[in-house]
């Protein structure tokens, strides 16, 4: 199977991840789309390195695991702090900030 | 030279001024007016001193030159000096800041907004029209053009009439308009300058001396000329002075319109045509066409103005058409007409905006015209104050502006006759106005409004006798103001590359010994 | 490089001990707040804040000749790199004194006492009563100065990255943690969240597909393979859009700009100032840096989309901010409008332009430091008064406020003799310098714009007598005062004798690369 | 005074002999003009504290600068015929490129009976006046303002260029308007002093423009040098001048188009009127023209329109005169009539500029002595200027009624009074230059005989018509021994000026003369024009010797048109009052709608523009995310079009 392959799944699966980001309403799932979309680049990050012949972007799919964790941590810190003071977790409830 | 840095030393004492007025307590209500009237004296003074310093027969371009390296990564330095036009509008300013600070002596009520405020920023106003007419830096002459507005700013906004918000805000955006329109041609001519002579600079001589593509002239003259357009104000970029006018108390109308609108023709004469000779060429049809416009448009608006205020500012409008139409055709006798004007229109403006002030404060600060009628059989000494003002506006012979006026007239005609046929037809409309102002005013039955009002009283006419004194000498005696404004407009039109056209018949000498 | 043959990196820790500095303070603020009592830990963080700022640029002026890239080439300590970790360290510093604030809120400090208690609930007003505060924040501000640091000096998209992270993981946590309105503030950081890690997510994106066409994440790389075959459409053009969205997000161009108004708005004072100085002036040192020297190659491709970009920044910055009434959001509005006239400066991709640019900043970054201090003293009980109209006629109550901060806005309103004037005008003369008259053009158009909201602010401030209700400012702590008077003193300065600052960036040169 | 292109002077340009200057007595030129100004000065500066003086004051500098003048002119005639003209340079006034105006004055033959007329008639008004404002609580100012006049008029009529002429010019301008309107609280005075103000200052557009054309045509405005160098400018350059030169005579004498102001003026106290409005200030157009004849020598079509305008406004006045009942206007009216028969004369060339000069002057002494007599009718009248309210007055006021009959035989031009002689002498030469010209000058002096014997009818005899408790007198002698002094000059200024004064060779070095044969003995021409102008008389007899009725009656077309004073009124009020109100309010509507307009409705765009767009900032996250995709796009479509050229 040729990396080409590879490069195009990752480019659906972050196309897929926006899109989720964009349509849903529940703030974990739009953090997860977020993830996907994450994950999506470390595909595309092994691919490369697979194409170019070196392992940096393996190397990079690593840290940016590391770095997707630290944000889970903080992301959900904030969406459970938001979800305790309006009892919901949809992304538009919180509309006080506008114009 | 003398060794004294005059021109510094005139823009300092009124800073020094200010900033003694407001470390003066809060509570005193006259001593802030005495001192700010003691420095701008001082000031006058020292600047008659060194006016009669002035050599007019001197070679060199500018004289009391002094200059240091200011942001020398910019080629800007602190540059000052006047040549024979600069000298006069600084002799305006010097002389009409003494005047409106005993005119405007009661402009602020006490209890009410800072008094002391209100005479320091005259005084830092001061400062800078000082510096705004010797600046010879070019740079420098910018900062200072735009560092102006904000004291008359505050002066509209915090002690103007009802609707002094919207003119001061008006007055400024429409500035700043000009001002960063002016900055980008600034920066232009300043990347021109790098361009050719490796390090780019702000010197008025260097810049002078620079070869500037005719093509990118007609853009940065446009830069220049909107801005300086804008603050004359010439038409069609006129409409925040009816406002300003009308809001500002007569003091700041005074050194708005008199003094700081001439900035706008100032800059007309020292840096457009000078530093884009081609594109002064190439547009002057068309600002001669404002002008003109604006001679006859001001005029007749000014006819059918219902607001005293209003009235004089289109007026201005008008005058200020003359001014730049005898820059703009380029002969001697206009350029030289437009200086005198711009001296005789900031002592008319003075008198019609200080006496209309003295009459409004006497009737509770209306400015309609309507409010009035029959000054003159209850207060005759400012009826007839009125009247010379009303006079000095349409140019009497005899009257400093009837020099400037028919001057800019000669040289207009000199260079286009229908063009100076209809800028002729102005002067006809603007005695009808006048006229009609002061018939309206101070003749006829005495209102309500005007009855039982008192004259003006010693001080008033003290303020005012120096505008009238001065407005007379410069009709009948000219001769000194044209020693030193001669050499300043013959070098001007040298470097625009222009000559005066001769006579169809060569004159017949005067034989004779004489 | 060799994968089999591993050779240990070589590191000059002295060259990196300002990053050192900053980044173990905060691990060790991290640990005082585990293990230090409650009372205890507010001088501990504070010392350990203002010590290693300090320190750090301490070390930094000493360092400043030892120029060079560092840790394989990760890291660019370059001039500009030097003044952008310099700049950022002395706003961090004046933010850092706002932030230690504690006279103004009549509660205490600016920051909630817990940030996870319940917005108006029993708990939350006890801790209020008990006077307890909390300090956590300050190792996630040092974290966030680490960040920054590492940011304008990374040389390579992974760093870049990561150092991005690093910056913004703590904001997001400490734009939710204001003691008023908290709901507000909950809601900036839960969008300051959601939309940063998206936009990091399409930066990573393009740093992928950079890295599948060069091979490389180095920027010197990326560059001469840029260079070298400027073929392969898809990947370059995708890499290089996504890369720069990831960027202009920081900086709040349009039209990745939405966040700005929102979060400027709900965050407090102190923080939004640190986000308006110091992340945009960092964005602006990482997008400097990877345009000029990843980039730079491609720039007949990016200056167009910057121009564009630019222009559409400062005019829908300006536009809008017309048509507010709320001072935090204003202001945010005119930060977009500020960047897009930086964006003028770095579009030529010019030297002069990278001069004007960090001159901009530097500028900018003073000012907007000076104008969140004074809304953080323009208060009521209930909080910061925000609304316009409150703050009619300060200038009879609190002249001397009112003054300064009449000086910050002649500065953004570009007015001569403040820094802002100077710096638009280096941004104009770049531009004009590479013939963009159209730009200055928009540029002239867009400030008359700006310059009318800001004279809107002079109107109310002095020209409007006070109404019933409002305060004077409040009377601040001498910390707040420090930080006023001093980016009051920079405003001014730069317009005056903008001499020493215009040598000094011009000495320090362009990136290396 | 830096030379230029503009004085470049070609190698062995022809030059001229300066005037003499100004030594001896001339020296003193200048006093002439200082001591009335100074009275002005004094007057008006020294506020009410001059009151009680004041006006002495002002009647002894105009009465010093008349006995100068009688000095200068006995100086004069000292002096050879040829050289009678002295220059002085007082001082230098405006000199810029090759624009060099000295401050000078010059006095020759013409100049001098002007400053003759003016001080001489100007003291007995001044003296006058005494009486006649003995009352007025202004009495100062108005002094103040007659010295005023006497100063700027002397100027007008010394100056040795144009551009000082122009401020003589203005300056009478500004004292006629200041004493037409001297009873400022009456609006009638106030609306005519500016109405003659400002149809004033259309000549003096027409005499600027014409400076302006002499000076790039010549490169100099004084009159000798012009003069000099008159003959080599081509033809239609002389005629331009010629008109603009015509339009400003129009203005300040009343000449149609521009006489309307003049009836106006009547609103002034009646010494103003005197002295301003019949005997100098309005004859100041005649002086201009007639110092301007080198230039009028060389363009026959200027001097045509003068005579026609001349002639128009001979005709005009006179009707005009015929039908007005208010005795003030009905002089003026005959002022523009006389005024026309000066213009004429003037347009008829070399034959006719020394008798518009010599009519000017008799003119100048009757008119005065016609006004002065009815301003001491209307003093004894309590201010009735009404006609048809007099009647049989001659009975009550003997001295007044005895120095009218004077001047009014003097006007009709009974020989041996002043008018005769002067008058013949232009409808001679009128003759003598084109028939047509001659007879309407001749229908003139018909309608003249007229309409001055109807006033005279209705004023002095017939039945009283005044009411019961108006106790008509007679005024006090300061104000009849000038009346006496002007009747006796009304008597003999003709004969004297013709034959002891020698007018005409006087003259002649200034104006040149000129005879023509004519076809009919003189003798005859002149009874011929006795035998008109005692038809004229004779019907003003026939109508008015029975009773005159106090109200006027309906009359026909031509009486309600004169009475109407021709409808110059609602002319002017159609050709250009109205158009400049219309113009002013659609200026005023550009102004404030489409210029102001456009300021602030790009103000409102803007502002509009951002309320609109800041709802794009919806509040909600995901939209933001939205704009950010939308964004992301549109990069990278700049991008991909970035790359295709």
């Amino acid at each position: 199977m040729s990396v080409d392959n590879y490069i195009i799944l990752a480019c659906v699966l972050f196309t897929l991840g926006a899109i989720g980001v964009l349509v849903r309403r529940n703030a974990i799932v739009v953090f997860m789309s977020v993830e996907l979309m994450l994950n999506a680049t470390n595909l595309a990050f092994v691919a490369f390195a697979r194409m170019n012949g070196n392992l940096d972007g393996q190397v990079i799919a690593f840290f940016v695991m590391v770095v997707a964790a630290a944000e889970v941590v903080v992301g959900l810190a904030i969406i459970v702090t938001v979800y305790r003071s309006r009892r919901s977790a949809s992304i538009d409830e919180p509309n006080l900030l506008k114009y | 030279m003398t060794s004294l840095p005059w021109l510094t030393v005139l823009m300092v004492i009124p800073l020094l001024g200010a900033i003694v007025l407001m470390l003066l307590p809060r509570d005193r209500d006259v001593l802030p007016k005495q001192v700010a009237l003691g420095f701008s004296l001082l000031t006058l003074v020292l600047t008659v001193v060194m006016g009669l310093q002035f050599q007019a027969d001197s070679t060199a371009p500018f004289q009391f030159v002094e200059s240091y390296p200011w942001i020398p990564a910019l080629g800007i330095s602190y540059a000052v000096g006047v040549d024979g036009i600069g000298l006069v509008l600084v002799a305006l300013s010097a002389t009409l800041v003494p005047v409106v600070i005993l005119a405007g002596w009661n402009d602020v009520a006490p209890g009410g907004r800072s008094i002391k405020g209100y005479f320091a920023l005259i005084l830092v106003l001061e400062t800078l029209m000082i510096g705004v007419f010797s600046a010879t830096d070019v740079f420098l002459f910018f900062v200072l053009f735009e560092v102006m507005l904000i004291p008359i700013y505050f002066l509209i906004g915090r002690y103007g009439g009802a609707d002094r918000r919207y003119a001061a805000v008006k007055f400024l955006v429409y500035s700043l308009v000009g001002g960063l329109l002016m900055l980008a041609a600034l920066i232009g001519l300043y990347v021109v300058s790098a361009q050719q002579l490796g390090q780019g600079t702000f010197d008025f001589a260097a810049l002078v001396g620079l070869d500037v593509d005719p093509n990118t002239q007609k853009i940065l003259f446009l830069g220049f000329f909107i801005a300086f357009a804008i603050k004359a104000p010439l038409w069609p970029f006129h409409t925040w002075l009816p406002d300003a006018a009308k809001e500002s108390t007569p003091a700041t109308a005074v050194l708005l319109i008199g003094v700081l609108d001439k900035v706008g023709t100032f800059g007309m004469i020292r840096y457009l045509l000078p530093i884009f000779p081609a594109a002064s060429d190439f547009y002057a049809p068309l600002v001669v066409a404002l002008a003109v416009i604006g001679i006859l448009y001001g005029a007749l608006v000014a006819f059918g103005q219902k607001d005293m205020k209003r009235l004089f500012a289109y007026s201005s409008m008008s005058h200020f058409g003359f001014i730049a139409l005898g820059i703009f055709v380029f002969t001697s006798w206009g350029m030289t007409g437009s200086t005198l004007y711009m001296l005789a229109h900031g002592l008319s403006t003075a008198s019609l905006f200080l006496t209309a002030g003295f009459l409004m404060m006497r009737a509770g600060g209306s400015s309609l015209i309507s409010t009035y009628s029959g000054v003159n059989k209850v207060a005759p000494v400012l009826a007839g104050f009125f009247l010379f003002a009303a006079l000095s506006s349409l140019a009497l012979p005899g009257l400093a502006s009837f020099i400037g006026e028919f001057l800019v007239l000669l040289g207009t005609f000199a260079r286009n006759i229908t063009v100076g046929v209809i800028a002729a037809l102005g002067i006809v409309i603007t005695a009808a106005y006048a006229l009609k102002l002061y018939q309206k005013v101070a003749t006829g039955p005495t209102s309500p409004a005007v009855e039982g009002m008192t004259d003006l009283r010693g001080r008033e006419i003290t303020a005012l006798a120096p505008i009238v004194f001065l407005t007379i000498l410069l009709g009948v005696l000219p001769a000194g103001v044209l020693n030193v404004v001669n050499p300043a407009v013959e070098r001007t039109l040298e470097v625009v590359g222009i000559s005066d056209p001769p006579p169809v018949i060569p004159p017949i000498v005067q034989g004779g010994e004489q | 490089m060799n994968p089999e043959v591993m050779t240990a990196p070589s590191i000059d820790y002295i060259a990196l001990l300002p990053y050192i500095i900053v980044g173990a303070a905060g691990v060790i603020g991290v640990i005082v707040e585990a293990f230090v009592g409650r009372n205890g830990r507010r001088p501990i963080q504070l010392v350990l804040a203002f010590g290693s700022l300090i320190g750090a640029f301490g070390v930094l002026v000493v360092n400043r000749t030892t120029l060079g890239l560092q840790a394989e080439g990760a890291i660019a300590i370059d001039g500009p790199g030097i003044l952008f970790m310099g700049l950022i360290l002395l706003l961090a510093i004046l933010v850092a004194l706002l932030m230690s604030e504690r006279q103004l809120d009549p509660a205490g400090d600016a920051f909630a006492p817990r940030a996870s208690a319940l917005p108006g609930s029993d708990d939350e007003r006890e801790l209020t009563t008990r006077g307890y505060f909390q300090t956590e924040i300050w190792p996630l501000f040092l974290f966030s100065v680490f960040g920054m640091m590492l940011f304008v000096t990374a040389s390579n998209l992974l760093v870049l990255f990561i150092a991005l992270e690093i910056m913004s993981l703590p904001l997001y946590l400490m734009a939710g943690m204001s003691r008023r309105r908290r709901l507000l503030s909950q809601e900036a950081a839960l969008k300051y969240f959601i939309l940063g890690a998206f936009s990091s997510a399409f930066l990573l994106f393009g740093i992928a597909l950079l890295y599948g066409y060069s091979g490389s994440v180095e920027f010197s790389v990326i560059a001469d393979a840029l260079a070298a075959e400027p073929g392969q459409t898809a990947l370059v053009v995708g890499g290089v859009a996504l890369l720069s969205v990831g960027l202009l997000f920081k900086i709040g161009a349009v039209p990745f700009h939405a966040w700005v108004p929102d979060v400027y708005q709900g965050s407090p004072a102190p923080v939004t100032a640190f986000m308006a100085a110091a992340v945009k002036v960092t964005a602006f040192g990482a997008l400097l840096r990877v345009m000029y020297v990843a980039l730079g190659g491609v720039r007949w491709e990016w200056e167009p989309l910057l121009w564009i970009i630019a222009g559409l920044t400062m005019l829908f910055g300006s536009v809008v901010a017309i048509a507010q009434t709320d001072m935090k959001r204003m202001i945010a509005y005119s930060s977009i409008a500020q960047a897009g006239f930086i964006l003028i400066g770095v579009s030529t991709a010019t030297a002069e332009g990278l001069y004007a640019s960090i001159f901009y900043l530097v500028a900018y970054g003073f000012t907007t430091i000076g104008i969140f201090a004074i809304i953080a003293m323009v208060r009521d009980a209930g909080g910061e008064m925000t609304r316009l109209d409150q703050w009619a006629g300060l200038g009879k109550r609190s002249p001397l406020v009112a003054v300064s901060f009449g000086i910050f806005m002649f500065a953004l309103a570009s007015f001569p003799l403040t820094s802002g004037f100077i710096a638009k005008f280096l941004v104009f003369e770049s531009a004009l310098a590479v013939d963009n008259l159209g730009l200055v053009i928009v540029g002239v158009i867009a400030s008359v714009m700006a310059a009318f909201f800001y004279i809107r602010v002079v109107v109310i401030m002095f020209f409007r007598e006070p109404v019933e209700g409002s305060p004077a400012a409040a009377v601040p702590s001498a910390t707040t005062t420090l930080a006023l008077a001093v980016s009051a003193a920079v405003t001014v300065i730069l317009g005056v004798l903008p001499e020493p600052v215009i040598n000094l960036i011009e000495q320090a040169g362009v990136f290396l690369r | 005074m830096i030379g230029n292109g503009a004085v470049v002077l070609s190698e062995g340009a022809p030059s001229l002999e300066p005037l003499a200057a100004a030594t001896g007595v001339f020296a003193y030129l200048w006093l002439l003009i200082a001591l009335p100004l100074l009275g002005a000065a004094v007057l008006l500066v020294g506020g009410r504290r001059t009151n009680r003086w004041g006006p002495y004051l002002g009647v002894l500098t105009v009465s010093l600068a008349a006995v100068f003048a009688i000095v200068l002119v006995v100086s004069l005639l000292g002096l050879p015929a040829d050289d009678r003209a002295v220059g002085q340079t007082l001082f230098e006034w405006v000199f810029v490129g090759g624009f060099t105006v000295p401050a000078a004055l010059q006095l020759d033959q013409l100049s001098m009976v002007f400053v003759l007329l003016i001080t001489i008639v100007g003291a007995l008004i001044h003296v006058y006046s005494l009486g006649y404002m003995e009352d007025d609580p202004d009495r100062r100012k108005f002094f103040g303002f007659l010295n005023l006049f006497i100063a700027a008029m002397l100027l007008l009529v010394l100056a040795d260029n144009y551009l000082l002429l122009y401020v003589g010019w203005e300056g009478v301008g500004l004292a006629s308007y200041l004493l037409i309107g001297f009873w400022q609280f009456k609006p009638s005075a106030a609306a005519a002093a500016k109405k003659a103000f400002i149809m004033n200052r259309v000549g003096d557009v027409g005499l600027s423009l014409a400076i302006m054309l002499i000076f790039i045509t010549f490169g100099t405005v004084t009159f000798d040098s012009v003069f000099a160098a008159a003959g080599e400018a081509n033809e239609s350059t002389l005629t331009w001048i010629g008109l603009l030169l015509l339009l400003a005579a129009c203005g300040k004498s009343a000449q149609f188009p521009l006489q309307a102001w003049l009836l106006d003026a009547m609103e002034g106290p009646t010494p103003v009127s005197a002295l301003i409005h019949a005997a100098t200030m309005v004859t100041a157009g005649v002086y201009l023209i007639v110092r301007s004849n080198p230039i009028y020598d060389g363009t026959a079509f200027a001097l045509t329109t003068v005579v026609i305008i001349g002639i128009i406004t001979m005709f005009l006045g006179a009707i005009i005169g015929s039908a007005k009942d208010d005795i003030k206007k009905s002089l003026a009216g005959s002022t523009m009539s006389q005024i026309g028969y000066m213009v004429m004369a003037a347009g008829l060339g070399p034959i006719g500029y020394v008798f518009a000069i010599f009519h000017l002057l008799t003119h100048g002494v009757f008119k005065a002595n016609l006004f002065l007599g009815a301003g001491s009718v209307i003093h004894g009248m309590h201010g009735e200027q009404e006609m048809r309210r007099y009647g049989a007055l001659r009975s009550v006021m003997v001295i007044t009624w005895i120095t009218f009959m004077c001047g009014y035989l003097a006007i009709i031009g009974i020989p041996p009074f002043s008018g005769f002689f002067s008058k013949d002498d232009i409808i001679h030469a009128a003759f003598e230059q084109n028939i047509i010209i001659g007879i309407c000058g001749v229908l003139a002096a018909g309608i003249t005989g007229f309409y001055m014997t109807r006033m005279v009818i209705m004023t002095f005899f017939g039945k009283p018509r005044w009411p019961d408790d108006a106790h008509p007198h007679e005024s006090k002698p300061v104000m009849t021994i000038p009346l006496i002094i002007l009747g006796i000059g009304s008597v003999v200024t003709g004969a004297a000026l013709l034959y002891w004064g020698n007018i005409e060779s006087w003259l002649e070095p200034v104006t040149g003369i000129e005879e023509k044969p004519l076809a009919i003995p003189t003798i005859v021409l002149e009874g011929i024009t006795l035998l008109i102008v005692l038809i004229g008389v004779s019907i003003a007899i026939a109508r008015y010797r029975r009773e005159v009725p106090v109200l006027a009656p309906k009359g026909n077309l031509l009486t309600v048109a004169a009475r109407n004073s021709l409808y110059d009124d609602a002319i002017n009020e159609a050709l250009v009052v109205k158009p400049t109100y219309v113009l002013s309010d659609g200026s005023i509507f550009v102004d404030e709608r489409i210029i102001d307009g456009t300021v602030e409705g790009s103000a409102r765009l803007v502002g509009g523009l951002g309320a609109r767009l800041r709802r794009l900032q919806s509040g909600f996250a995901r939209s933001y995310a939205l704009l950010m995709v939308g964004g992301a796009v549109m990069v990278l479509v700049i991008l991909y079009l970035a790359r295709l050229p």
